[in-house]
């Protein structure tokens, strides 16, 4: 993302718009929408090169509160939509807000596309496991069995990992954490912006009406650090409140290892981001069994769309007459005198 | 040449073949050599649907329809004078649409028992009776292909492939043809394949020596020029056409096009020829899927580009949610319709004109977008021009309604003066002060396009209602109502700037034909022999569909009876009726295939006569 | 009870507060109360867009309006003659539309600085003079509440939740009606929660009792029964009538239910509702899209059950290209429309009739489809059932739109004898002998319906043009020509199943007002106060679409005027006009909301006044 | 899928319809519906009881070419269909005939929710790399910068790979062959059958006019047994013409061993069909790094999707009435006399 303003430094409040914010009060979005506020703000590029696009659903309905450019699209369709922003104008910064139904139920298509094109845009998906807007029916990603409006006796869909998919489709860029993690947050979306290409950003959020706490027993303040794990590229995968724990890549998974805090046994995996075996295999790991990984689980350098097809237009250029008028006078012409 | 010399008016040749015989290569070089001589024409390709059905089929029959004339012609012609068939099949399928007494030229060596079999002859039509009531010339094609390349330093399939060219060069001289023209597209064409190249020069000039030498045909035919205007001209179908306009029409308004679309039959022809003009600047995305491809161009619209998104029958279903979007934030999103027939995948390969109400009412709750339609191969050029001028202009959505038909079918186009078309004006609005996303132009009603990334004009769209002026979200009862009835509005505004319709034909007709779109040639010939035979018949063909002309109404009053023909079951005459109260008479056919001309003079001749007689 | 009694002829009620003050419970349970004593009602819940806006934001505000009568009404009344706010944003948002004169109830513990700042409030209205032309009452609702159970052993924020059944107690005394419905209600609901049961009860008795014993109201009102038809009856809102009616019909007929949705506004109550009836064999889906929801539905029938899908605006758009495969493979897939405002996202919690022609002509070619419309929240009970009665015997897919208000709005529903209801004959084609896909009744043109599994019936249908009788693929001109005519007239054979239009009013009215689904209540409303106000005015409300009764044009015909109220921009004027060339006059109005009965009242009054001027 | 009927046998003729087969000579469509037509001879269901759905494409003319019943859809709606169909009458033997193009451009979202439903259907793709019927485009399967009718200068997206798509989707049943693999794809159609559950066979098929030879490389005649590798459930990953090659998995991905024909090294991996990670290492190996596997790659036992829902309905039906009178009547009622 090219700007050619030279950088100027912003406030988070810079980026607030004058909307006021119609979530539910104790909803998560809150708390992404500040987060959001706060990179753009370290990132440092002014609000007119920002685009935001989203679909459908509550947390779509972010646009309305900052003060860039914004698309609020339909339901299932923003990742096309800012493709075209992109590709219209490859200056910009353009950011999708999509949530688990938006993105993954009636928009699961385009995930994958934009995956394996690798359009330089960044997606944020708020993943409640929960439809919020249309007041409770269940999600993708919701628990197998969980009751809700549209399943009196419980769902009885296995839920999809949006990480793994993501995965599977080519993603360049793969990062999670969760709403409540304000700078780990942050700093994800800074990460995202700088990275050349789809970046996919899956972050949990709690849906405080219809999901309350679904990602408590491992986000809760008290027990998080005992069962997330927060990876980073070079590091061991070490985790705990004491960091007297770790991850080891053994046969064809990974298994807990617990040590004396400070000596951790040298045969915990240190991780590498651009190895997608170890960010598909992070990618099955839930609590109880497993500390749920968040942070960059994937990143590995790939050409955008965009750039490939401007890069044809030039080559084309170059190689063939541009004269609009040699374009209709070809072929066989004749001349009626 | 010692043979007799026949002058021709006008005539039409149909070639018909296996996909395999390069019929369609074989029309089109015809078609150039007749360019040259300065007749007129139209042509008429048909395809099969499968792709390659197994060889000598019914099915997998491939043909090339051309008329051509020494006066100005509107069609392909209805049914051939001059049937060429490579094969028994092509024989069969085009038996049934031949004129009594019309030339069969047919490659002989192809009638074996088998290909009999195959085409489903019980005997060989060629010795039965079954065809007297035609002259029928034989000859032996594919063994004067390979005799005639004998010497030739290639295999026998590359041989045998020569056939067409073969037949090219006894079609010129049959009909007093040159052939350079077809030279120089063999030069082209087989540039780095000399001995291909070689191998079908020598064809084509052993096919029109053959016919000087041997006795297969007694006498050829001449056609005097036709007295065109004055001017360059070329041969050009609607899929080109539509993408020249386009570019054309990008670099008239500035704008960066990026045509967005998902394959489908006929639409893809425009994908292809546009992807293929990327030295114009022309930026082509195959999408996964429709929804992603209009919603792929909405973005770039939104982003400050030209959008289009293009399909068929199935794909515009998908399109329709997308649209309402488009009407909702007021972008001039461009969506093309190859209208091919339905409903469901219906018979992807043939024409019809059923989507007219789709295109009107085709989205949920009120949503009014302009609807135009190309009235034949060359004017989808102009088209596309009138689209994206009238799109940013009102900032309103456009649906262009084009036709399979106009897609395959070419006509000699007279080539304009490009520094003559008038520029598209389109003003981005970069000024903060006052600036609201939706404060509107007294004139137009439109509002203000920005280019993502400029300063001071951030703002937020989408499809929730929003405040007129203001654009913020409201649930105001009367705002609703107000944005309503402006986006209704607009369309009125539009229609202030369109052309008046005009009724074409004698001063005192009462008899007027109301067409609209691709059948323009169809009706203009038919209308033109009607008032030849003495009748007073006057027509009316519409481009713009959505608005329709201001004075149309007033129009169509002056005339006792109001005729109009459609390829569907009676869509134009419903808006006529629902809009002026004139009880339209309809002639609706859905065969897949554009109207002959002799029906349709038919209609007019009964429902003229019917007036005459009450 | 020492207090003057006033007699009422009828009321509209409205509550108002925060989505959190459970106005809908408390607006249902009145409604119970008033249908045990007998007065006729209709209810009109609305919801704000937002789940659950910041408390005391005037966008937060939640309402239920009901009007009862002591003779039988047919709308929730237009504007309230009394308005319970619980807080200052409710007061806000319903100040513009209240009766000059009308009852005022504020919780005054509600109007404080900060909840009056909320609202936009500069001055609290219950002290300058900004209300008076209403009677106000202030009651400390709150207060009041906590007060009566302070011995409760349940958390404040409980007592506080007891608040919306103290206003009920206060509103069942004002009303003069009975608490027991209520207390039942409150048995079931809190079954296993007895403190919360208890609590609530005595909140409902404290409200009831202080009335009685301090000076709220000077009076309190009576309104006597209104002559009702004898029999049971329940209160019943569209939503859940549908899902009931669905179940019937898949009883009647003998087929598996199978609904197949994508959760939608207002649409998903549908859903909801029917998840709930596992046990009457229904079964539902949640799919992954509007696409996914049709097609898995269109499988289901072509299987052998009845499938069923429903959707709103957007949603409906999605599923254009699949019912145009219905409409080809000719199978009885039913699609429900719960209409509301657009287009795009529009409104989503808004109501209007604005897809009326997309129902007709919302899919590219011809496909005709059957449309059906309820007239009131009971009617869509039957309407469900005709819709299955249509389809299964015609074998063509039927289009039902319903309404965003029809969806929540609930009346007393006069309770059928399910045994009274005719069963729906589906005779599965079992027999090889002589079977063809496209074989057709001669009576209905239906091609027969086979049951996946049957033993010889083996064949393959698809969205590819089929030759008439043997279904196989075929591309004949005029065999596609004859299919797109067999499709439409299928449609004139169900015209001749459907009950005749009948215009109700004066014998010798010389103006009709026509209107369709459900306006119905509004409409009859206004007419019949026309009719009393000396006016000769007669209504058709249309519930079958497309086709239209066979008797329409004629019975329109009989009138010097045609008026078409609707919520849209006159849709079903455009169709009467088109296929009757009569000049109708539309009343068109888009706010998101209802007709008002006087709004009806003044557009008939001029109509007919400036008929008797010229 | 259970059967009433006691079986009967039946010869591959009798599953042929009287239409005439209309594909290009030299297509592999021939070849997959022979193959197809033997595989229902062995199954030895009767044929009312197999339905063929499919939806828009060269291959997904196949069901016109059975005796069966059969339903040609909407493009990229199969799946859906056939869900409906299968729903409807759990009965029925439901089978989808769907393209690369049909299953996952435009009809991609519904792949994935097929598979963490675990409808019971059996989905076989037809692979050739390029839209077949509408001459010559690419798909996404289309190697990066092929030259096509719609890119001329080369398509600039990387392709998806089906068989990890559908891995990560969740899926029970994933297997793969070539339509030159007579015998074999016959044996994973039969296999496909058995599997209880969503089952995804993923068949290479030359496209003879737009894309042909596309295979070659690996599944050509004489070189296909050293650029294939057929894996079987607990059997050693063991390839070659001379049996001499072999797959280890080491560290996190498999390398290629060699050795005699006949003593192999003990540490060659033994294949787990259940373990994920081999079937996700697998769907990434490629000719020429790798030789291409096939076979079944995945098979876990899960409860189907039409299964639970008639369960739950059972269960509703013992907690509830069953009385429609009762419904009717449910809520507050009361007289008017
Ligand atoms: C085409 C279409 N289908 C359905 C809907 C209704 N709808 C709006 S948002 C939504 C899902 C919301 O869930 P999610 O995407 O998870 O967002 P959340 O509200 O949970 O943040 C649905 C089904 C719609 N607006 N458009
Ligand atoms: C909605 C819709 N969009 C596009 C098409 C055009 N179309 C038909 S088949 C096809 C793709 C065919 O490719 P594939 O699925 O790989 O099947 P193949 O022909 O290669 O066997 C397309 C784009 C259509 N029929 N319907
Ligand atoms: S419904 Fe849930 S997700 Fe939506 S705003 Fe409320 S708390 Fe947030
Ligand atoms: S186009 Fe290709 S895939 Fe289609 S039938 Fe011909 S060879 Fe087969
Ligand atoms: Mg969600
Ligand atoms: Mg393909």
């Amino acid at each position: 993302m090219s700007v050619t303003e030279q950088e100027v430094k912003y406030k988070w409040t810079d980026f607030k718009s004058d909307q006021d914010v119609r979530w539910c009060p104790g909803c998560d979005d809150y708390a992404i929408l500040k987060a959001f506020q706060m990179a753009l703000a370290e990132i440092g590029i002014p609000r007119e090169k920002h685009v935001v696009v989203s679909g459908i659903g509550c947390s779509s309905r972010l646009p309305y509160y900052m003060s860039t450019y914004g698309f609020h699209g339909i339901h299932g369709r923003p990742i096309p939509i800012a493709t075209g922003v992109k590709v219209a104008n490859p200056d910009l910064s353009v950011w999708v807000i999509t949530g688990d139904g938006d993105a993954l139920s009636i928009g699961g298509n385009h995930l994958i596309h934009v995956m394996r094109r690798n359009v330089d845009i960044k997606i944020l998906l708020f993943d409640n496991r929960i439809y919020g807007l249309t007041k409770g029916q269940y999600s993708p990603t919701s628990n197998k069995g969980m009751i809700n409006r549209s399943a009196p006796m419980g769902t009885v869909e296995e839920a999809v990992e949006p990480v793994a998919l993501a995965l599977a489709s080519g993603a360049s860029f793969v990062a999670r954490t969760d709403a409540a993690y304000l700078r780990h947050l942050v700093q994800l979306i800074v990460e995202a912006h700088k990275h050349k290409g789809t970046a996919f950003l899956h972050i949990y959020q709690n849906c405080y009406v219809y999901n309350d706490g679904v990602f408590d027993d491992f986000t809760a303040k008290e027990i998080r650090d005992d069962r997330n794990i927060i990876v980073e590229h070079g590091k061991p995968l070490i985790y705990g409140k004491k960091r007297d724990k770790g991850l080891r890549f053994k046969g064809t998974k990974f298994e807990i290892v617990e040590f004396e805090p400070g000596n951790p046994p040298e045969d915990i995996t240190i991780y590498d981001e651009t190895n997608l075996a170890f960010a598909f295999a992070l990618s099955k790991l839930y609590w109880p069994e497993y500390p749920v990984p968040m942070g960059v689980l994937r990143r590995v350098e790939q050409p955008s769309f965009e750039e490939l097809i401007y890069g044809q237009v030039e080559r084309a250029k170059q190689k063939f007459s541009t004269d609009l008028n040699k374009l209709i006078y070809s072929g066989d012409v004749w001349e009626v005198k | 040449m010692g043979k007799k010399t026949e002058k021709l008016e006008k005539v039409t040749v149909k070639f018909a073949g296996d996909s395999g015989d390069g019929v369609q290569v074989l029309g089109d070089q015809f078609g150039n050599a007749t360019a040259v001589v300065g007749n007129d024409f139209a042509t008429l390709p048909d395809y099969p649907a499968e792709i390659r059905a197994p060889q000598g089929t019914t099915y997998g029959v491939s043909s090339y329809q051309i008329q051509f004339a020494a006066y100005d012609i509107y069609t392909p012609g209805d049914i051939p004078d001059v049937l060429v068939a490579f094969n028994p099949a092509a024989l069969k399928v085009n038996l049934t649409s031949l004129k009594p007494g019309g030339l069969i030229i047919v490659n002989e060596d192809e009638f074996t028992e088998q290909n009999l079999r195959k085409a489903g002859f019980t005997s060989n039509p060629l010795e039965d009776d079954s065809l007297s009531s035609f002259r029928i010339y034989k000859a032996p094609i594919t063994k004067l292909t390979i005799e005639s390349l004998k010497d030739e330093p290639i295999g026998h399939k590359d041989k045998e492939r020569c056939r067409n060219f073969l037949a090219l060069g006894m079609m010129c001289w049959l009909f007093s043809r040159p052939l350079d023209p077809v030279i120089n597209f063999l030069q082209k064409r087989f540039a780095n394949k000399a001995q291909i190249f070689e191998a079908n020069l020598k064809a084509l000039k052993a096919g029109y020596n053959v016919c000087d030498t041997m006795e297969i045909f007694p006498i050829h035919y001449q056609l005097l020029p036709a007295k065109l205007e004055p001017g360059k001209y070329r041969n050009i179908n609607g899929a080109l056409a539509t993408a020249y306009g386009l570019v054309v029409a990008a670099h008239k308004s500035g704008l960066q096009l990026i045509y967005s679309g998902y394959p489908i039959t006929p639409a893809s022809e425009a994908l292809h020829n546009l992807a293929a003009l990327k030295q114009y600047g022309a930026i082509t995305i195959q999408a996964e899927d429709e929804i992603s491809a209009i919603t792929i161009a909405l973005g770039a619209t939104y982003s400050g580009a030209l959008g289009v998104t293009g399909t068929s029958g199935p794909g515009l279903a998908l399109k329709s949610e997308a649209l309402n979007l488009a009407v909702m934030t007021e972008l001039p999103l461009i969506v093309f319709d190859f209208q091919r027939s339905g409903p469901s995948t219906g018979m992807p390969t043939k024409t019809e004109q059923t989507d007219l109400l789709f295109a009107l009412f085709g989205r949920p709750a009120e949503s009014p977008v302009i609807v135009l339609a190309p009235l034949s191969p060359a004017d989808c050029f102009w088209t596309s021009i009138e689209a994206v001028r009238l799109a940013t202009k009102y900032m309103t959505p456009v649906i262009v309604l084009s036709e399979q038909f106009l897609v395959h079918s070419s006509e000699p186009w007279k080539l304009p003066d490009l520094n003559q078309i008038p520029p598209i004006e389109v003003k981005f609005r970069t000024d903060p002060n006052g600036f609201h996303p939706y404060i509107r132009d007294e004139k137009t009603l439109a509002r203000p396009w920005v280019k993502l990334g400029t300063r001071g004009l951030e703002h937020t769209l989408g499809g929730l209602e929003k405040s007129n002026i203001f654009g913020t979200i409201s649930y105001d009862p009367e705002n609703h109502d107000l944005m309503n009835k402006l986006r209704a509005q607009k369309l009125q505004r539009v229609a202030q700037d369109i052309p008046d319709a005009q009724a074409v034909g004698p001063s005192d007709a009462d008899v007027v034909v109301v067409g609209w779109g691709g059948t323009y040639g169809h009706i203009k010939a038919a209308v033109e022999s009607a008032n030849q035979d003495g009748m007073k018949v006057s027509m009316i063909q519409l481009r713009h569909l959505n608005p329709l002309p201001k004075n149309l109404g007033d129009l169509l009053r002056r005339f006792k009876k109001v005729l109009v023909p459609e390829l569907n079951l009676g869509q134009l005459s419903y808006i006529i009726r629902a809009k002026y109260l004139i009880d339209a008479t309809g002639y609706n056919r859905i065969t897949g295939k554009p109207f002959t001309v002799s029906e349709l003079l038919n209609f007019i001749k009964d429902e003229y006569e019917s007036l005459r007689m009450h």
